[in-house]
């Protein structure tokens, strides 16, 4: 290729067809800069900062969303038509699935997907802060740009097709995430919060980094999805042994990255930042935390996983290696997350310890990939694998955003975060009475019992670990104590009920009266829950699901 | 090719990498911890560059070093406004002295 | 002479690591890290990496480290902060990193290099050797200038090699290395998804968004920084 | 000698035929050559400096050492501040506080081989000179910290933090207008934006347009803040620190920090020379024409037009740094909030706008008057930027000579 024909192409080929894939992230950019302008130009005495933000955000939601359409539909959907000339996409850009940014990011449905479920939480979640008031007039520029900031960050993590912008997109969504986590600044619990999360973040981010320069020294690539064929080669005929330096240095390298998304991911020994932070945090930082930055790392950890597939014998081993070893870090954060929920006397650090849980479950559906790709599985398993990981954040999304929204409703009207203060909570208003139900259903969806849409997700995870379970013996005992776990859990979810619904109110004077628009936030996105456990909406998400997974191995 | 060879820049890369992580493991002062961070982070990027140079890394290795450089800048700074907020609210930064929030 | 170079920043390089482990004073700390990262820039000019060496230099060095010296003065109480470390701690760890750091470096110094870069260009997988390390060895800017840009220049030749190599391999045997040049999707079990990423040309990855999309990290960090760095308004009620 | 020590480089490098003695002996002459460039200035400008004072207050200065204008004071106070003793305070940390010094000495010593004193006469020729010189510079800070810390006392504490605060932001100004030649000249190699404001004075960058006119007072504003130069010397301000950092240091490490100060004056005056005052050319085309001729044209011509160039350019530099020493002398010093803001609210704004506008008003010229620049086509200044008097140097021997002061770079092309 010749200078001119490269030019030509990264300009009027590449760059086009990036900046249109791209268009939501950049109107987030815009969001930021408005922020500040509106701030710098003293307007925020007009008109809330809030709204600025929460209508960028929006825009950069339709613009998802039209993406999204496009893709499954083909943009042959006469009713969007006005909305896909809108955002000028085309069947070259938006329409093909494939590398934009000269390789560095991935366009597919499994991003799209990603991308548009982070962006609609990030509406949800704004939406929650404007209601709950948690940044105040003088403070909401601030915040909301680290929150668009960091969501940036997750966006790019979607997609992330090169380990640097791995190693970028982790670095985007944690940095605003520790200075979210010390928010309240003139609080200790806040700042103390903040600190440990900042240091262990800091701390394991280089380590991870270690690790990715690696894994790019011994494969010679940064690419990803080069990784696993790279590896191939080098190994040849060679079996994977730990005598041979090639292998372990690759699998040190694959070691060292997957401790970094694991951080992430609050999974087992590097968990112990999660309940201090979420604890020290306020409860709407909580909620987008433990949705928004686990579902960005659950999709890196996809595309790092996906990248060590193939047909040799090495990678085999290492692909089961890896399986296996994620299946044990999922018992131990399922197992450590319930028990040690149970002792909790905070809500948010409960919900913490439960998130840690639910990561765990999360992650046996990776384990169960790999150890089916391990075995060259059909593709459909393998398929069916991610299908359950992504239908189960999707519920995971709105449950736990209501669990968080209820705490902080409840924060606003007691000026408590400790169980005993929901004591008697039914017992107040109309709002208050809905406020409980809400928070029953989500309770009920996070155990993953029948109707709701948490027992789906549940039930599709543990279906992919039985099925890989063939392959090797150790995905049934992962799942024999995902099955334990559900049991264990239920208990402390109880207690948190019992406490709002059975105990008395210590304070029988007082009863706890929401206003009417928290009840009603709470209530739109509690539905979700149920509509996602038995309706048609169910059915709907499933077949996207099933289809954007499939789309990962054909 | 340079006589040093790969070896001997992985070795000091490596060797900065474990010294940084006994020092993120032993200090107890928040910014003694994140003097440790630096020093892994520079442990991967003379890993970075000794790629690039060596292997078939190429050119990539050097840019990916540039933006860890960049991106560890940030995190100190962010690392930084957090220590001194702790130090506000606490007068201290002995991170062992952080055990408020316990369960 | 090479040799001498590098042993003299290898050795300060260490040297100022296990300093800044070993020291109980935070700005002897400090200054130690000075020390290692500067040896450290000195090691990136001797691979010729000349302008990572001077943005080490200017970032790190001149930039980081003053931040941490700044973050010490600001928050040490007493006139000299002595940090007492446990020394079962200490040696608890140090075992630990000693461990590790032989696991490192048996495997690093194992692993035959050029024979693994032998592989790679055998299946066309490198660019044309010494392809910035050339002529006028260090001048690297230029090269890192437009592949900030987004246009890789130094790997034109490789990516028009592969692009043919897998013409070529399409045609006669399906198999061969050819297919893993085009990285794109690796895992080459469909043959019509193949095609689709054949029709674009394979360029050299350009790192023209992170070059941009650093800059917004910059914003909302340094945004994110100065608030809570900056002196409070008022007491929160809530404390 | 610069003449001997570019001859020895370049005859070692071409005719011996062993592997690191022509290089290991180039890289000597070359650390002489630049450690008699760092502390040459420093002795006479500190002359200067009194005998520029002593003028603006009305008096004489030093008039008794060496003569009538005391020309050897500065050699005297050397002598006297070697003999004095050197004190460690008790509350001090000693290893920091004598360790310190060194740093401001070392990093103000390391520019200065980046610095081209005329086309080709440089001790490390690199494609990115400019940026590492300004890397190089900016280590200065830490020293200044570290000496503030470890002494012990209050004072120098806060001189310290003060200094290293206006310089880490004055380095943002610096850096932004010093990116503005680099934009005119399309690289960072120190010698080739030199060369390329050969031909008339309009050909300077200062002169090319209204917005690198602006640029280089600010550059010149913030180098004389990072230097803790009057009206920016906060760190040593008599009247509020005793005197910042240096407070408890004398004797010889004083005299470091002292002899420091004066380089990187020279320094960064040389910096501003090149990126805007066309560097080692005269500014008058005609000679400029006749030096590039002359290169050729006689026996060792181009070390004679190197030397003639060095001359000019440090005719230039000593002109800016006498510029200094006058505004010192001359402004009142600012307080410390008043620094932090200029740098802040005024300058950091006012580069990044003529940052913007030295990338716009080519293209707005170019649209307007259909050329990229405003001066008319005919007359005596009517070089065209475009064209340049054709550069006479052969640079490549000594290039390859030098490189070895920093790094392997030439030698593992000659291995090969």
């Amino acid at each position: 290729m010749s200078v001119p024909e490269l030019l030509n192409h990264v300009l009027h080929t590449d760059l086009p067809r990036s900046v249109q894939i791209f268009a939501p992230e950049l109107v987030l950019c815009v969001t930021i800069i408005a922020l500040l302008l509106v701030r710098m130009l003293k307007w925020h005495h007009k008109f809330p900062t809030s709204w600025v933000a929460l209508f960028g955000t929006l825009a950069a939601f339709v613009g998802v969303f039209a993406q999204f359409m496009y893709m499954k539909t083909g943009g042959e959907l006469p009713q969007m038509r006005e909305l896909f000339e809108f955002w000028g996409l085309t069947q070259a850009g938006v329409g093909t699935a494939g590398e934009y940014f000269t390789g560095l990011l991935v366009h597919d449905p499994f991003a799209v997907f990603f991308r548009l479920g982070l962006v609609l939480f990030l509406v949800l979640v704004q939406a929650l802060t404007i209601l709950t008031g948690i940044p105040d007039q003088e403070d909401g520029q601030d915040f909301y740009t680290l929150m668009i900031g960091a969501t940036i960050g997750m966006m790019l993590a979607c997609g992330a097709n090169n380990l640097l912008m791995l190693f970028m997109a982790v670095e985007m969504m944690s940095v605003p995430s520790y200075a979210m986590v010390g928010f309240l600044k003139g609080r200790r619990l806040s700042s103390e919060a903040a600190l440990k999360y900042v240091v262990y973040g800091a701390g394991i981010a280089g380590v991870m980094v270690y690790g990715v320069s690696l894994l790019a020294g011994v494969l010679g690539t940064l690419s990803i999805p080069e990784l696993g064929s790279r590896f191939e080669l080098l190994m040849g005929d060679q079996p994977f042994s730990l005598t041979n330096p090639t292998a372990v240095a690759t699998a040190l390298g694959i070691m060292l990255v997957v401790v970094g998304l694991a951080f992430k991911l609050s999974l087992v020994p590097f968990h112990f930042w999660c309940p201090d932070a979420f604890e020290g945090a306020s409860a709407e930082v909580g909620g987008f935390l433990s949705v928004a930055s686990k579902a960005a790392a659950f999709a890196l950890l996809v595309r790092f996983a996906l990248a060590f597939q193939g047909s040799g014998e090495a990678i085999q081993t290492l692909c089961l290696i890896f399986g296996i070893s994620l299946g044990v870090v999922s018992c131990l954060s399922m197992t450590l997350g319930n028990l040690a929920a149970y002792t909790q006397t905070n809500l948010k650090r409960l919900l913490a310890y439960s998130t840690i849980a639910h990561a765990g479950y999360m992650v046996m559906a990776i384990s169960a990939l790999m150890v089916l790709l391990s075995g060259s599985a059909d593709p459909v398993d393998s398929a069916a694998c991610v299908e359950g990981l992504m239908y189960y954040i999707a519920v995971y999304l709105f449950m736990n955003l209501t669990a968080f929204a209820v705490v902080a409703f409840v924060r606003n009207e007691t000026y408590r975060e400790d169980i005993e203060a929901y004591n008697g909570l039914s017992a107040g208003g109309p709002m208050t009475k809905l406020l409980c139900f809400c928070l029953l259903i989500a309770f009920v969806s996070l155990v993953g019992l029948p109707p709701m849409g948490g027992f789906f997700g549940k039930f599709a995870i543990f279906a992919s670990a039985l099925k890989a379970g063939s392959v090797h013996w150790f995905l049934w005992v992962v799942l024999a104590i995902g099955g334990l776990n559900t049991v264990f859990s239920l208990f402390y979810y109880l207690k948190v009920l019992r406490a709002v619904f059975i105990l008395p109110s210590a304070d029988e004077s007082r009863t706890v009266e929401i206003p009417g628009f928290n009840g009603a936030y709470v209530a739109l996105i509690t539905l979700p829950i149920l509509a996602l456990g038995m309706s048609w909406v169910m059915g709907d998400l499933t077949a996207t699901a099933h289809d954007v997974a499939a789309y990962l191995f054909h | 090719m340079d006589p040093v060879g790969l070896s001997g820049y992985l070795t000091v890369g490596a060797v900065l990498f474990v010294c940084g992580v006994i020092c993120m493991a032993t200090k107890r002062n928040a910014v003694g911890v994140l003097m440790g961070v630096e020093l892994v982070l520079n442990g991967a990027n003379i890993n970075f560059v000794a790629f690039s140079r060596h292997t078939a890394l190429g050119l990539d290795g050097q840019i990916a070093s540039l933006f860890v450089i960049v991106l560890a800048a940030a995190e100190a700074a962010v690392a930084l406004a957090i220590v001194l907020n702790f130090y506000n609210n606490h007068l201290t930064i002995d991170v062992d002295r952080a055990v408020e929030l316990k369960g | 002479m090479e040799n001498l170079l590098f042993l003299i920043y290898a050795i300060a390089a260490c040297g100022g690591a296990v300093g800044v482990a070993l020291s109980q004073n935070v700005v002897r700390m400090a200054f130690w890290l000075v020390i290692s990262l500067a040896s450290v820039s000195g090691l990136f000019f001797m691979l010729g990496a000349d302008f990572v060496g001077a943005t080490q230099l200017l970032i790190y060095v001149g930039g980081t480290v003053v931040l941490l010296i700044f973050g010490v003065m600001l928050t040490t109480t007493g006139p000299y902060l002595a940090i007492k470390t446990n020394p079962a701690e200490m040696i608890q760890a140090s075992v630990v990193g000693v461990a590790f750091l032989g696991v490192v470096l048996s495997t690093v110094t194992a692993v035959d290099w050029s024979g693994n870069r032998a592989t790679l260009e055998h299946a066309g997988l490198v660019s044309r050797p010494g392809s910035y390390y050339q002529q006028g060895e260090g001048n690297t800017s230029r090269q890192i200038g437009t592949a900030l840009l987004g246009v890789r220049f130094d790997q034109m030749e490789q990516g028009a090699a592969a692009s043919d190599e897998a013409a070529h391999g399409h045609h006669h045997d399906g198999h061969t290395h050819a297919d893993h040049a085009h990285g794109n999707h690796a895992h080459g079990a469909a043959d019509h998804h193949h095609e689709t990423i054949s029709a674009s040309p394979r360029v050299g990855s350009g790192y023209l968004l992170p070059f941009e999309i650093v800059s917004v990290h910059l914003l909302v960090v340094l945004i994110g920084a100065s608030y809570l760095a900056r002196a409070k308004r008022r007491v929160e009620q809530a404390a | 000698m610069l003449l001997a020590a570019s001859s020895i480089a370049d005859m070692l490098s071409t005719q011996t035929t062993s592997g690191w003695l022509p290089v290991f002996v180039a890289a000597v002459v070359h650390v002489a050559l630049v450690g008699a460039f760092f502390g040459l200035p420093a002795g006479i400008f500190i002359w200067a400096e009194r005998k520029i004072s002593g003028r603006i207050q009305d008096r004489l200065g030093p008039t008794r050492v060496g003569g009538r204008f005391g020309w050897l004071q500065s050699l005297a106070d050397g002598v006297k501040l070697l003999q004095k003793e050197d004190l460690i305070p008790a509350q001090a940390d000693a290893f920091l506080f004598r360790v310190s010094p060194y740093i401001v000495v070392v990093a103000a010593f390391m520019a200065f081989m980046f610095l081209p004193f005329s086309s080709g006469l440089v001790a490390v020729a690199m494609d990115i000179g400019l940026f590492v010189a300004l890397a190089v510079l900016s280590l200065e800070v830490l020293g200044v910290v570290l000496a503030g810390y470890s002494s012990g006392s209050k004072w120098s504490l806060f001189g310290g933090m003060r200094e290293a605060a206006q310089m880490v932001s004055y380095e943002v100004p610096l850096g932004l207008t010093a990116v503005i030649p680099v934009v005119l000249a399309g690289s960072m190699n120190l010698t080739d934006i030199g060369n390329m404001q050969a031909g008339w004075a309009s050909n300077w960058f200062i002169f090319h347009d209204p917005f690198s006119f602006l640029a280089f007072f600010v550059f010149f504003t913030a180098t004389l803040a990072s230097n803790k130069r009057a009206p920016f010397d906060l760190a040593e301000a008599e009247s509020e620190l005793v005197a910042g950092f240096l407070t408890e240091y004398s004797g010889f490490r004083w005299s470091l920090f002292f002899l420091a100060e004066y380089a990187a004056m020279f320094f960064v005056s040389g910096l501003a020379t090149i990126l805007f005052l066309g560097g080692w050319w005269t500014g008058f085309a005609p000679l400029d024409n006749w030096l590039a001729s002359l290169a050729s044209s006689c026996w060792q011509g181009d070390y004679i037009v190197r030397v003639i160039g060095m001359k000019v350019f440090l005719t230039k530099s000593a002109i800016l740094v006498c510029v200094q020493i006058w505004i010192r002398w001359t402004l009142p010093r600012l307080r410390i909030d008043q620094v932090m803001t200029t740098c802040l609210k005024y300058l950091v704004p006012i580069a990044c706008f003529l940052f913007i506008g030295v990338v716009v008003y080519p293209l707005v010229l170019l649209t307007v008057l259909g050329r990229t620049t405003l001066l008319p086509g005919t007359g005596p200044f009517a070089e065209p930027i475009g064209e340049r008097v054709p550069v006479p140097v052969v640079r490549q021997p000594i290039e390859t000579a030098s490189a070895v002061v920093d790094g392997p770079a030439a030698v593992t092309t000659e291995e090969h």
